[in-house]
């Protein structure tokens, strides 16, 4: 990691506020937790529990996975939950109704791909969607196959009903499409910590330390995910700078052995807490850490 | 000539569309995860480059390694038995003949060597029929570039020859278990590895779908069919054709087939779609037993692209089907998409029953066993050749060694004039 | 350059010999029942007026069939890797790219052509690998002509895909049970129809063997192959080559590979025959653990031709063998017989082992799956690239897809380096 | 057939006699009766019997077949006698050997392939072979795919030793290839009744009486066969002008018979025997009405 010096810089540029002021908060105070889940896996009522489960385990801001048939962004074990909730029978309309009936303290981002978000209504174009999103409380957007270029109708759509609209950076996203997507992000990026599809993998990479240096300037919450799945790992994300860790894998790996092992909803529930608050705690000793390390003024 | 004469207003110019930004009216774009942009981007710089600027004298050693390798050009036939059966000139353009068996190495070959002069180190491919598999795995030998190409595990088991075929190139194939195990589950994880390995692989797409620049590098790369046909049309019936008839699937051979007419007004281009079983839709299964995108489909956004889509009222992406697994896929190419909506472009569906016929009618008539995604374009002929002109060039796609256990399977559940007995392979070949 | 070039004194002119009395010094003749010889007569008259005199402009008709229908030119590719691998230029003559995949086509579609000209009704042939079957049902559908096709029992199941081919190509495929089930049989069982036929049925001999005017006429077809060669070599080589190789069964691909260049005393020919598992010999069985006529056989009268054979001291005819069905022949044309003695064609023989790792070699390497007859031409400049020239041609004589299932038995039997994990196939593809 | 005067004229050219004078006997007075076996089907020892029992049943002539591995010339039913002799260990050497054990009054011709001749003994070429037949007893030789043009050097041995050198003309043979053949033919001629290979058929074709008709100027007898399976297809042949029958299938079918059915070689002896009576019986009638047809001059 670069010299003190540099990361002294970016501590001053506090992240900024996007639409909604419920995510900002989630970012305001300690780095925020942002655990995922593929709403209706494996069906409507466990799915239920289990999000409620992550709100109760400490989550910041909970992003909830609208399954799309092809999935290009995701790894096998997204994949696979995504594959259980469409075969649960998961649609945009009853993912609208989930959230609505879901009841947890922490903002929710909707996440999907684009032909959901364009086909949802009766008229082509992401405003319908984004309007009914709205509606029933959603905080904001993840849209994986959407790159900024063509994400202009969407954040119109996100202004006009104050939603975020979190865009993803990845490794090699440097230079003149770094700037482009942080013109068009809102509510946090998303830092995507290495190459390829989403996840659990044991180690954090080195490139994370170099987006994260990238990412600097901007003042925006940094969100890292892709391989997150123990509180030590999250120490060490956010000791090294992110003021968020996004959790998928690790979770719905949690959801797919309940569902292998037939294991009751409350015992899976119980099992998503309780690595909620580890990843929780370790996203809060990191942080300690980093406070610790920077000048006592620095500290947030 | 017939209703497609109407189409003499088309836009141009046809071969610079979409060049520049990836967009064919409301069709195409970039619409990928935000890793793989950077290899997006560093492709279209190296197709402008090398495609379009012919630097390094790319073009030249494409072209110089489609002919010696490939076996380019190759002939545009009359078919006697065929024009005397329909009362008009058929003309064949035999793209069954290049090596491989199918037009797929065009685009594969195009692509691969683009990798090579990229720098890449490493190829990956998606294959539904594995014929673009079995090409990207030639070409990969040919080369000298490591390869892995991923099938969908249903297609494995309805092309095991061409498995094969790819393994004795060195090349690995992965199988794909997701979903029904088709084009479009492994196209989907091709996606996935190459967002992975981005950094020094190359994805050869198959087709002329996936986010800029594939699209018109894949269409340029496969233009070679119809610049060849045109030449050898006015050569051989000292006209240009009346029609032009392609199987579709992804579009690359309708393309291929197409690019050097689009501008002809007077050549009426047929894109023949698989209509499967029927062109009614399940959609509590999510299932279109067709892959009748053009025809039958709806715009909407995958693999990279936002296109015509067999999908259903939620944007669900449908399970296609077919009889030949090539066409076996729920999208189509965005130029395609956009040529179809301009009038230029004539979508026809063409179901698994005509198609089988057109299978042995062409095997028995003319000598030459065509793919089952080829046979649908003859099986068009068949039940439209009165209302097409008086030179109609189809193109021949692929040839049909890879589909003898399909064609066995199938045409033994069928009573079809003229197909042998099957009686003696339905155990197998 | 080697021992070879010491044939600079051979015997012109190439290309008149045999035409007239189908002698090749003590080879060649008509030894046929003479319910044939009216045939056979009829056919050199055949022969003579329109193959060499190009009566009625049949020679043009051929050439434009070939060009359009089969593919021709086929390419003289440079073999990157391999030229790398071995140190000299090595071209490869692409034959496995004319239609049906092999050079079979160039003699069957000229035999076919020749039977509509004399007027003929029917076509009958014999094919063991199948490829000349394939190729005759090709041609006959090309030109609606009824075509019979005689084939060995055990052939059959060695070949299943043509057979299915042939079918579909609407041949009707007779199998024949005698002996062992091979070529030869099929070859006898032939002569049996024709004998019953003659005079309204052609005989579509698969290769440079059997009666004059056959060794001549299936050369001058297969001529084309060594005439592009020799003009391809020099536009792209600057030169003739110093070497050209090509497998040997019944001699068809050798003397259409070799035939043009026959009075170019530089250029050294190699005829490699299969040499099966050994080329010891069992006396006692009557069978021969190879396909080495050529190298390894003796004078006698087989199938209508002075020759040499592989036969037992009593002058019985030898079952062959050979992992390629198509080399496996006991007999070899007369013309190659002659050569060889003269010291024109020098023979090699290439074992089963060998040639599968050849195939595997190419396929892997260049991209290009080679029939197994061909895989032996890989195995001899393997093995003997060090004795050769700088400008070495490889006749591709046909493409594998045929040969996949023989190959994964075969392949699971050995320990070849580079070769694919057999393990998923060994089921059967 | 065409008009008597025809056939008054060649009824004047009596056969001519070859190399062989037993053969010329056994055509001289009356229909000769030339069945065909393939010798050592199934095996040496019943090959003998059966032989031994044409030659009791009236056989004028034998035909010995020497298998040969590629019988081109024969059908189905003699390819399997050659199969079988094959099989039971037949080689050029049995055969003499077998020729000179062989204890029959009629003159024997070797019916075999060139290829066989052409390899026996030590040096290449048809002498030594001609030389061993002639002495074990041997009168003829018959090797159909040996065409006149291809046949001066065994011709030569023929004379040298005294052996005839019978030749097959088919139904297409006319003209120039007709004469040379006839140059060539010594001891009889073989008319082939029909085109394609051997095998018993049940009538006789009009191409047998065209053959006859252009054969009737050459002063050697006629033999005729292909499908010739009973007395009554004798005795037509014969009526129609033929000097001889030729039977071999019709004979092969009773030997198969008995390997099939596994029967006693003394009762396949009997069958063959009686058969043989039918078809000399046969042919005699078949000579008796020619006789009393013609001109009692005309009468041999
Ligand atoms: C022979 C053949 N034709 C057509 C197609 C359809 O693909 P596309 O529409 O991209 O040409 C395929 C695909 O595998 C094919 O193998
Ligand atoms: C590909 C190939 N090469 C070679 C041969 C050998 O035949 P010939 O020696 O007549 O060319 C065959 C015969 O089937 C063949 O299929």
């Amino acid at each position: 990691m670069p010299g003190d010096e540099e990361r002294a810089t970016t501590d001053d540029a506090a992240p900024k506020t996007g639409n909604s002021a419920t995510i900002a908060a989630a970012f305001a105070d300690g780095p925020a937790y942002v655990p995922y889940l593929a709403v209706g896996d494996p069906d409507y009522e466990s799915s239920l529990a289990y999000v409620e489960a992550l709100d109760r385990g400490g989550a910041d801001v909970i992003e909830l996975g609208l399954p799309f048939s092809e999935p290009i962004a995701e790894g096998p074990t997204i994949q696979g939950a995504v594959v259980r909730a469409l075969e649960g029978g998961m649609t945009p309309d009853r993912f609208f109704a989930f959230v609505e009936e879901l009841d947890v303290d922490a903002p929710l981002v909707c996440m999907t791909y684009y032909n959901l978000i364009y086909q949802w209504g009766d008229s082509d174009g992401p405003r319908s969607f984004v309007e009914r999103a709205a509606e029933v409380g959603l905080q904001g957007l993840v849209v994986p196959d959407l790159p900024a270029e063509e994400a202009d109708p969407l954040r119109e759509a996100c202004d006009e009903f104050g939603l975020d609209l979190v865009f993803i950076v990845a490794p090699t996203t440097e230079g003149e499409r770094l700037e482009r997507i942080m013109e068009q992000v809102s509510g946090y990026v998303y830092v995507q910590a290495r190459l390829g599809t989403t996840g659990a993998k044991s180690d954090v990479s080195d490139r994370t330390t170099e987006s994260l240096d990238r990412l600097r300037g901007y003042d925006v919450p940094k969100a890292v995910g892709f391989g997150i799945s123990t509180g030590e790992h999250a120490e060490r994300i956010v000791a090294g700078g992110a003021d968020g860790i996004i959790v998928g894998s690790a979770l719905v790996d949690i959801v797919a052995d309940g569902v292998e092992n037939d294991r009751p909803t409350a015992a899976v529930a119980e099992r998503l807490e309780a690595l909620s608050r580890e990843l929780k705690a370790g996203a809060e000793r990191g942080f300690a850490a980093r406070t610790a390390d920077a000048a006592p003024g620095d500290a947030r | 000539m017939t209703e497609t004469s109407t189409t003499e207003t088309t836009t141009r110019p046809g071969r610079e569309r979409g060049r520049e930004d990836g967009k064919f009216g409301r069709y195409g774009g970039q619409y990928v995860p935000e890793a793989l942009m950077p290899a997006i981007e560093e492709l279209t710089d190296a197709y402008r480059r090398y495609v379009l600027g012919n630097e390094d004298g790319f073009m030249d050693e494409f072209r110089e390694r489609l002919a010696d390798f490939g076996g380019r050009p190759t002939p545009l036939q009359r078919a006697g038995r065929l024009s005397e059966r329909y009362g008009r000139e058929v003309y064949l353009k035999r793209e069954d003949l290049l090596h491989g068996g199918a037009h797929k190495l065009n685009n594969a070959l195009g692509q691969v060597l683009l990798a090579k002069y990229m720098g890449k180190e490493r190829i990956i491919a998606e294959t539904g029929a594995g014929q673009h598999g079995t090409a990207t795995a030639m070409a990969a030998a040919h080369l000298d570039m490591p390869c892995t190409i991923y099938m969908g595990e249903r297609d494995i088991n309805r092309q095991r020859p061409n498995v094969f075929r790819m393994k004795l190139n060195g090349s690995d194939v992965k199988p794909v278990t997701a979903g029904r195990g088709t084009l479009k589950e492994a196209i989907s994880e091709t996606m996935r590895d190459w967002a992975a390995t981005v950094e020094d692989t190359h994805y050869v797409i198959g087709s002329v779908v996936g986010p800029h620049p594939f699209p018109v590098m894949v269409r340029d790369f496969q233009a070679v069919i119809s610049e060849e046909a045109r030449e050898q049309a006015i050569g051989k019936a000292g006209d240009l054709p009346t029609d032009v008839i392609a199987c579709a699937g992804g579009g690359s051979n309708t393309m291929g087939s197409f690019a050097a007419f689009v501008d002809d007004g007077s050549v009426a281009l047929h894109a023949v779609e698989a209509g499967g079983s029927t062109l009614e839709v399940d959609e509590a299964a999510g299932v279109a037993p067709n892959s009748a995108s053009l025809y039958a489909g709806e715009e909407g956004v995958l693999h990279g692209a936002r296109t015509k889509l067999l999908q259903d009222s939620h944007g669900q992406i449908m399970e296609s089907h077919s009889i030949s697994s090539g066409l076996d896929y729920a999208g189509v190419g965005p130029e395609l998409a956009y040529l179809v909506d301009e009038g230029r472009v004539t979508p026809v569906a063409v179901d698994d029953d005509a198609a089988l016929e057109g299978f042995h009618r062409l095997s028995r008539t003319e000598g030459i066993i065509p793919a089952l995604e080829t046979a649908h374009a003859f099986g068009f002929l068949e039940e439209h050749a009165d209302e097409l002109g008086d030179r109609v060039v189809v193109t021949v796609s692929g040839r049909g060694d890879k589909d003898l256990e399909s064609v066995i399977e199938e045409t033994d559940k069928r009573d079809i004039a003229g197909a042998p007995d099957m009686s003696m392979f339905t155990g197998g070949i």
